[in-house]
């Protein structure tokens, strides 16, 4: 491992405002942890997993993340020369795909659920991922 | 020989498997659900991968996740442990098509089994003593009716798909016959989505014995001797044991032959067992299990052989190589199941060490037994050199189990062990209805 | 691991003010980790097994109890028909015999350490005493 | 039969008492220090005793608070573990004297096996190979350097009273023959009280290899085969294992008959081993350790037989009744001591379980590991059908053993494991030392 993913990691953690996250992958482990304040109340636990609050400001900087509803491969583009479904800063609409997961040779095309800008793209082009693995964050509008 | 395992379950069964994989040099892939992502086997595993939600339909049960996560991580092989996907020829043939090994029979062996009636019949061609009944799925009432006068009541309908008891019904007379045929077609629609039912002699004092088999796929097969598993509470199994107090020598070498001579007749690949009801010293097939079974720890002590490994060398097609100990006369091992009586978190565990105990479990102080899957906390294995003082060094074993924060059922256990019926070895699958119902 | 990637390490920590940091890779493992301040001061643990104050009242009525200091029988007289040693209410002196412990036919005679009154007298007649079993509660003087 | 028993000790070894006494059906009362007021043994005992303070003079080796402790409990005998008052023949004398029964040798035997020299002799009259040697106290320094020329060098001069490797000093030539004589006696004088010494031959790449036996006090006894304890820090033993690789079928044989006609000249009672070291394929005898020791679960194992068990048969004069193992060509037991760096409490625990592994250990989340015992907090056990697999699974254990809040020696015990003299088989008493001191 370098330092640099740490360092991302531990940037994501920040940005979430975790309190604690752990990071493992075959004989690398990472666990981060921020000392929660106890005279504030508890914090509110989202009753919706796949979306997490990442901001204070609850007006207009709320953003989500979506997560991958299956295992597969994440492709970014319809077609290896084609240009990805959506960039950071785009404006998509319910029902626009956001990327491709294939999964035992078939293609599962992923819907935008709500209107949104997306902020982040998460993983890399022709990446595994597993269920649970944040690939979008976005900021409904 | 294979090189990357993916284990397909949960529970103490993964952390089994990921055990005598690790014995091998084989690194072990997890594919869990969202429910088990702090779990033991999670911990143990060297990698993991989330396979969907907390419902099994959504992980342990979805093919195309666990095939496509074996895939992409590179595995050679998959273990569908036992449950879940264990017996479904589906997923073993899916496996199979993409290129990996499915650790188990062939796909084809699989959906044989898995028809009750198919299975019976195979039995029948492999000259293996079945329960006088009908071959075919019953077509009418009267046929019905007339078979059950033929054998003699008390007689047994069955779902011909089922499987842990559910959609049997037993009939006592001509009167009650209609009434069954109706319940059991409509649970057996329900549960197994088919209304195909059939009939078999009851038998009302039987025990439950099985026989451990391990073949090599090409019509050799080895057999491990007998568990006995009478002690279950609704056709759940509670305590087994090998050998079985109502099997002598002879038996043992007829029921044994028997067993080989129906694996070998299905070129089985891998660990299976053959269950039996005993009655009155005589033996009638009921089914093949085609997959590695919970209780099969009992068998291993016994013998001191790995079943888990021998699966895994089996697959990697490194043949059939165990010699099973020959004179079992001076040693016997039980198994006991520590089940929760619901879900929560285990806030401190403890579990029994020692000499001649072994503990099979996953669970650990802080972990939450979850409310979407079995109750099975952990298996209590112990060996001696014979079945009291085996029964004694469980009771101490059990007197040791610390747990904290969910209910179990070890004194239950406790009070089986103890009873003068169990102490005694006279007993059938009735027992536990005779201590605690009545 | 060399100690340029442990510094980068404890900065990052420091930097995002962190209570908690572990990463593990292979046989390497590194936990970091700031103590938190507590409020109150721990409790206070006596150092002195053998003496415990049995009451709030500090000025007067701090009893002692004396245990025993071996295992054995525990006797109130010098011999059956004798009377005991000592009662309740008797003020006795530092030397002074308090009881027998017989231990393998040995009578051993415990005697007082200091000038005391008796205020309560433990076990029964003849009955088995362990090390530590308490013997006599008694108030100095 | 023994029908209350009494545990003059701590720790592990009173855990694995308490065990096998339940097993039978005895009852434990469990003598302890104020130390151990909250162990394992404490919270497992069926009934406790506190027999001193927590220095080992006051509570463990005091005899008359044991022994009294005992009669006022009303045992029927004591059992005093390893270590302690194990070989103390003074202890056993008192013992018979208070009309208990001491599970052990007779206290003449104690006695006698307790002085080197006798014990020397005794193997010697028994037509047992020792290494060549004084068989009396060294009376001047000129005899000393005569004997040692006879030998020749390397020699070794020993306590004749001694034992744990203290009083032991190695000479390579007459030059440093006084300064070690007069160290060795002043070593001698200090840690056993008597500064009689004697020379032997020094065997400078031997294997440390010991013979279990079992004898009945009248002349009869069995030999389980043997341990090699080569694997050693400073004459502290880390892992025993049995069987041993260089130990031939022929060997054993040999060895082990050589032991049964030594514990036969001694009407040996019990449970007791005799050490041999061996070098080039020969054997000489080092002294009997009058007691169950340590490492005795690697013969278990192998045996499947209690050791502890069959010591409290035969204390209870139940006779002497195992049958060892005939054939133990694939069968091999490894322990790993697992040991604490120093004092702390246990903050969590959590012991390797599932198939092939054994554990035996006192310690439990919140245990206190106290500073005035030893360092020993637990014994894991594997067996497997060969060495490789055994190490293997070793290996598996140490790797899902779960300790916080006190330093081990786990990841030490790794690296003998994985290191490549270990693996193959082919070390010596000197592994230690080569693979961390140099």
């Amino acid at each position: 491992m370098n330092i640099k993913d740490l360092e991302s990691i531990i940037t994501l953690f920040n940005a979430h405002n975790l309190s604690s996250l752990e990071v493992k992958e075959k004989d690398l482990k990472i666990k981060v942890q921020r000392q929660t304040v106890t005279v504030a109340p508890p914090a509110y636990a989202s009753s919706e997993p796949q979306t997490v609050p990442t901001s204070k400001e609850k007006e207009k900087k709320v953003t989500e993340t979506i997560t991958s509803p299956i295992v597969g491969t994440f492709y970014r583009t319809p077609s290896p020369d084609a240009p990805p479904y959506v960039e950071v800063g785009d404006t998509v609409h319910k029902g626009d795909i956001l990327c491709t997961i294939e999964a035992m040779k078939i293609m599962n095309q992923l819907e935008a659920d709500f209107d949104c800008e997306i902020v982040k793209i998460y993983p890399e082009q022709a990446s595994m991922i597993e269920v649970t693995t944040p690939l979008f964050e976005v900021k409904r509008i | 020989m294979i090189k990357t395992l993916f284990i397909a379950n949960r529970g103490e069964i993964a952390v089994r498997i990921i055990r005598a994989a690790r014995d091998l040099g084989i690194s072990t892939v997890l594919g869990h659900s969202t429910a088990d992502a702090d779990s033991l086997a999670y911990r143990l595993a060297d990698r993991t991968i989330c396979i969907g939600g907390p419902q099994s339909s959504e992980s342990y049960l979805n093919m195309t996740n666990i095939i496509t996560a074996a895939l992409l991580s590179r595995c050679d092989a998959i273990h569908p442990g036992v449950g879940f996907l264990s017996e479904n020829a589906e997923f073993a043939r899916k496996t199979e098509d993409a290129g990996l090994i499915f650790v188990g029979p062939s796909s084809e062996t699989i959906r044989l089994l898995g028809d009750k009636i198919a299975s019976r019949n195979v039995a029948l061609a492999a000259e293996v003593p079945v329960t006088p009944g009908s071959v075919t799925p019953l077509e009418s009432l009267e046929e019905g009716i007339s078979l059950a006068n033929g054998i003699g009541y008390p007689v047994m309908i069955k779902a011909s798909a089922g499987g842990g008891g559910r959609g049997i019904r037993i009939v006592r007379n001509d009167r009650d016959f209609e009434q069954a045929v109706h319940i059991s077609r409509k649970e057996a629609l329900s549960f197994f989505g088919n209304d195909a039912i059939h009939v078999e002699k009851y038998l009302d004092h039987p025990r439950h014995v099985e026989v451990q088999l391990m073949g090599d796929g090409e019509g050799k097969a080895v057999h491990l001797g007998e568990r006995d598993c009478s002690v279950q509470n609704n056709h759940q199994k509670l305590i087994e044991e090998s050998p079985s107090t109502v099997v002598s020598d002879e038996l043992r070498h007829v029921m044994g032959n028997d067993a080989i001579r129906l694996f070998s007749h299905l070129n089985y690949r891998g660990a299976g067992t053959v269950e039996f009801l005993v009655q009155d010293g005589k033996h009638y097939f009921m089914e093949v299990n085609a997959r590695v079974q919970v209780e099969h720890p009992v068998t291993e002590m016994v013998h001191s052989i790995d079943i888990i490994r021998e699966q895994l060398l089996i697959a990697a097609g490194k043949g059939l190589t165990i010699s099973p100990r020959e004179d079992i006369s001076n040693i016997h091992a039980i198994e006991v199941r520590i089940n929760a009586r619901g879900a929560g978190t285990v806030t401190s565990f403890s579990p029994p060490t020692g000499p001649w105990v072994r503990t099979d479990t996953h669970i650990f102080s802080g972990y939450t037994v979850s409310p979407y899957y079995d109750a099975l906390l952990a298996k209590i294995i112990v060996a001696a050199g014979d079945r009291q003082d085996a029964i004694d060094i469980m009771l101490r074993a059990l007197k040791e189990f610390e747990i904290s924060g969910v209910e179990t059922n070890i004194e239950e256990q406790v009070a089986i062990l103890t009873s003068q019926q169990f102490r005694s070895g006279r007993f059938n699958t009735q027992l536990y209805d005779q201590l605690f119902r009545q």
